[in-house]
């Protein structure tokens, strides 16, 4: 902590050799709530995107059509839908995929041959769509064809999405707790850390040092104190994300994705411990120019 | 102010009142004035006063009411940012030493030096010459509360005179050693007065008054009773006493 | 604080006097995370509740099986179903339901009277049942009725399972980080609140007071400012809690169980500060006894 | 021990050594004994190791070697729960005064009285007579931080008399106040001492010394140069002075 003759050792008294610890779980904190949000976002946008980016087109048999007549115009609407820019992709659905989803229902060996059974389209939608570009969607299908119905899932898209949101609100709100409290925690231990420093502050004072001089000796001090408890609580995140990535796996749920961040997240948390000793920086400069400013 | 510049007055109190808080005045109608270069002892009963006046001079409280001018510039109106620099030439040993605890005896006494910027090797040189001085060589590194109540009021006494402060304020800086170590910091206040500082040392030693013939000023319940004539002659050539000062404007130098 | 000439009043200066909103903040995290895991656990519970209390048995038609001879069979198999302890209860979907169902892949006048359709019993499980009862009934059915087959969902059911089971671990997690943290900071905050007091410590100790009384001064001192920093954040909790109750009662999601706790849960939460406190009153204890333990 | 019990010697050493952790011996081979109501001065240029004999004698170091007894009993020997009641019957007046900051002069002074259980009224009666004897009448409800140098040693006097100590230990009791106090505080230990307190003052003021002709212990470089003689009368017959002091075994009675 000495470089130089102009540094001043502060004191390592056990309160003040604590603070980075402190500082370091809170840190710990954040960057686990951040981490869960994240994944959270990422799990979420996964079952949003499975279900919001995809609608289903009904195509129903006119009387006394065939078979070949009803496929002839399920093929002309594919090839409309796949010129549309609302739609990434659209799929006619095969007769015995649809003999699959029906087998709870009619059993595995039903005769389906003569059936005037309805065909589905399968459209996967790009990306950004609005209600309204369904709308337009529909509007053009009832042009082309009056016997074809778009679903788009209406109802399930719905529950999805209020249930997201709630998500994100808690999400959201759980972070800005931590955040505050960190940040709380922070400016606390730095302050107290100050307040056993308030004698040094005093005699530096008398002695003709500057306020700003004064400052940065503590600042120096809670910088260093901030960053490396910062680094500290992040390592221990860090390591406990990868003890979670490594148990989780071995959970093998479909629908948890894969316990990881990518390298966007990984900066987003990094930045947490540099934001730590910030605040640190800030509040000792803070405190210390306050009890300046309170003297002659 | 210039390491040169002579003053007509170091320090200047006219009609000064002071009270802490909203607390009674502790000081009443206060007029005196200290030329350059003369040694005053200040007394009074206990409570009288004294550190207050002497906390009036090292600014580090206001006065309720009068003027007050240090090295003939009157404290109101000088800027904020300044003070820090007139501060350097004002050395002071505090009744209570007030010393950093975790710092070593060393590095107590360099402060002063380290905050104007002086080279460390002339730090070395100055500090550990002085602390010798003071019989304190060999508790160098100790931390002040492994010292006994003496060996700290040296190293108080120290850190306020390493600088050569044009204004040495000591309050009781003797109350902790016996008389004989009394009478050789008071031969060291006396030549530094000689290389032209202004002494005030608060004291309850009659011992020490009636040994050294030097100039009274006497508080009694708040107010100036009787002020001896402290008229001196110029400040004589400098010596090579402690440490050398920077510059005037006291930007610190590397 | 000052009851009696034994009390000793201890120090207000601002660095003591910002332990109690410390607490404060801390309980309040851990109130929020607590009745948050409370929250997800109801929700994960009535999801699970819904999906793994039921089974679907599907009764094929045998060939030339009239309609009234399907419906006879389908009867006694749910009478035979409700005998059984396995079972809370069995209802026979009728026809237009499974027309219902089926409206997606059939369009929605499709002639199913002429169709050979299989016939479903919905089941609701009793409380507490094991894959070995499903075995049990799943043995019953084929020895009633061999063209009667029972589908317990296991696919979903196990998917969900493994993601109630992750979510719960990641809570668990989230309730224990926040423990500890808030155990830390009280323990950090308590000690160097006494550490303030050392002077004091010691000029009683010089004085000739018992080890015991001089812990006690501080303990009380320490109870009292552990409970008021545990009590506010409680408040604060609720008060959150009863705000987020209100806003999301605007959600509407179905998905989303009522946003609030039961009483048991709230004397749950209740525990927080009063564990606050007493850490904080031990913590006191401890850090006095060490440092008259090293006085002779 | 008891109220009416008199003891051999309330004070002996028997060639004791002191060190602080690893350091050297600040005491080496001291031997004396202070008879019930005896007053010494403890006497030795600064350093020497007033501070550090007065602490072995108030049980806040221990020794590195030798015996030392209190009250005719070994204080190595002496269970941990009963060295409370040991400290009650010690008053000490510590160099650097220890008073509680954020206590009022009055709280501080009666805090021995309270610890040791006396009734609300009793404390009241004595501390405000003792607050006025040593002339702080009207800072009774100050905190030591507001307070002069010179008072806050008063108020530091008065905690250690409230209670009547058989012993008084003073480590340079005059330091911060004016000569006329200091005779008139010395005026009070006698008193004390005379109501069968034994007192050891550790004091540099050579003035107090010739004054007040009491025995010497002279400590020359951690060792006792010379013990004049201090044999004195067995303790005259107790006065009102001071709070008196719960019972013997000392239990605290509400
Ligand atoms: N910080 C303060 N707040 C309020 N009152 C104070 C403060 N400091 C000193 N006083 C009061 O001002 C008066 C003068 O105090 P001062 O310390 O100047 O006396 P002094 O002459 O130095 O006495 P001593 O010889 O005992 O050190 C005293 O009555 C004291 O109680
Ligand atoms: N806590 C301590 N740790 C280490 N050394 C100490 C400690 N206290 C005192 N000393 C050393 O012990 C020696 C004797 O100190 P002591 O305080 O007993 O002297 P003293 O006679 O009281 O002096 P003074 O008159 O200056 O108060 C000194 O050299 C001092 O540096
Ligand atoms: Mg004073
Ligand atoms: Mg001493």
């Amino acid at each position: 902590m000495i470089a130089g003759r102009s540094d001043l050792p502060l004191s390592r008294e056990p309160s003040v050799r604590l603070v980075p610890w402190i500082i370091a779980l809170m840190t710990f904190l954040a960057c686990m709530m951040l981490a869960g949000a994240l994944l959270l976002s990422d799990l979420l946008g996964q079952w949003t995107r499975d279900l919001s980016g995809t609608a289903t087109v009904q195509v129903m048999p006119r009387d006394g059509e065939t078979a070949e007549a009803l496929q002839e115009r399920v093929a002309k609407l594919v090839r409309l839908l796949e010129r549309r820019d609302e739609v990434a992709s659209a799929r006619d659905i095969p007769l015995d995929e649809i003999a699959e989803l029906l087998a709870p229902w009619l059993g595995t060996d039903a005769p389906l041959d003569g059936l005037p059974l309805p065909r589905l389209i399968d459209i996967r939608l790009a990306d950004g769509q609005t209600p309204a570009s369904l709308d337009s969607l529909r509007t053009m299908l009832d042009n082309a064809d009056p016997d074809a119905e778009l679903d788009d899932h209406g109802t399930w898209r719905q529950e999805i999405a209020g249930l997201v949101r709630a998500l994100e609100y808690l999400a959201a709100l759980g972070i800005g707790l931590v955040a505050l409290a960190t940040v709380g925690i922070v400016i606390f231990v730095t302050r107290s850390g100050m307040a056993a420093h308030q004698d040094v502050i005093e005699v530096l004072h008398h002695i003709g040092a500057e306020d700003s001089y004064i400052a940065r000796q503590f600042q120096r001090h809670a910088l260093a104190q901030g960053l490396r408890g910062g680094l500290i609580g992040l390592v221990l995140a860090a390591g406990s994300l990868w003890a979670l990535d490594r148990a989780s796996s071995g959970l093998d749920t479909a629908l948890l994705p894969p316990f990881g961040l990518d390298a966007r997240e990984w900066a987003i948390l990094a930045a947490i411990p540099l934001a730590t000793a910030l605040i640190a920086n800030w509040t000792a400069r803070r405190t210390v120019m306050r009890s300046l400013g309170r003297m002659v | 102010m210039s390491e040169t510049e002579t003053f007509e007055n170091v320090v200047r109190f006219e009609n000064v009142g002071m009270r802490y808080g909203t607390g009674p005045e502790v000081l009443r109608e206060v007029t005196f004035s200290l030329r350059p270069g003369s040694f005053h002892f200040l007394t009074g009963r206990s409570g009288a006063g004294k550190s207050s006046l002497l906390k009036l001079m090292y600014l580090a409280h206001r006065p309720s009411r009068g003027l007050i001018t240090l090295f003939d510039e009157d404290i109101a109106t000088i800027p904020r940012e300044r003070l820090p620099f007139l501060r350097r030439h004002i050395g002071v040993v505090f009744q209570e030493f007030r010393l950093i605890n975790h710092l070593s005896a060393f590095d107590n006494v360099a402060l002063p030096l380290r905050v104007a910027g002086v080279r460390e090797g002339i730090v070395r040189k100055h500090v550990e010459e002085l602390l010798t001085w003071t019989g304190l060589a060999d508790h160098m590194d100790a931390r002040p509360p492994t010292l006994s109540g003496g060996q700290q009021q040296r190293v108080a006494i120290a850190r306020a005179i390493i600088a050569r402060p044009r204004l040495l304020l000591a309050d009781e800086p003797t109350g902790n050693v016996d008389d004989s170590m009394g009478v050789r910091l008071l031969y060291l206040f006396e030549e530094l007065n000689r290389l032209g500082t202004t002494v005030v040392i608060a004291t309850h030693s009659e011992a020490l008054i009636s040994r050294f013939q030097h100039p009274i000023l006497h508080l009694e319940a708040g107010g100036l009773a009787y002020q001896a004539r402290g008229e001196s002659a110029p400040p004589p050539p400098r010596g090579a006493f402690g440490a050398r000062r920077p510059g005037p404007a006291g930007g610190a130098k590397p």
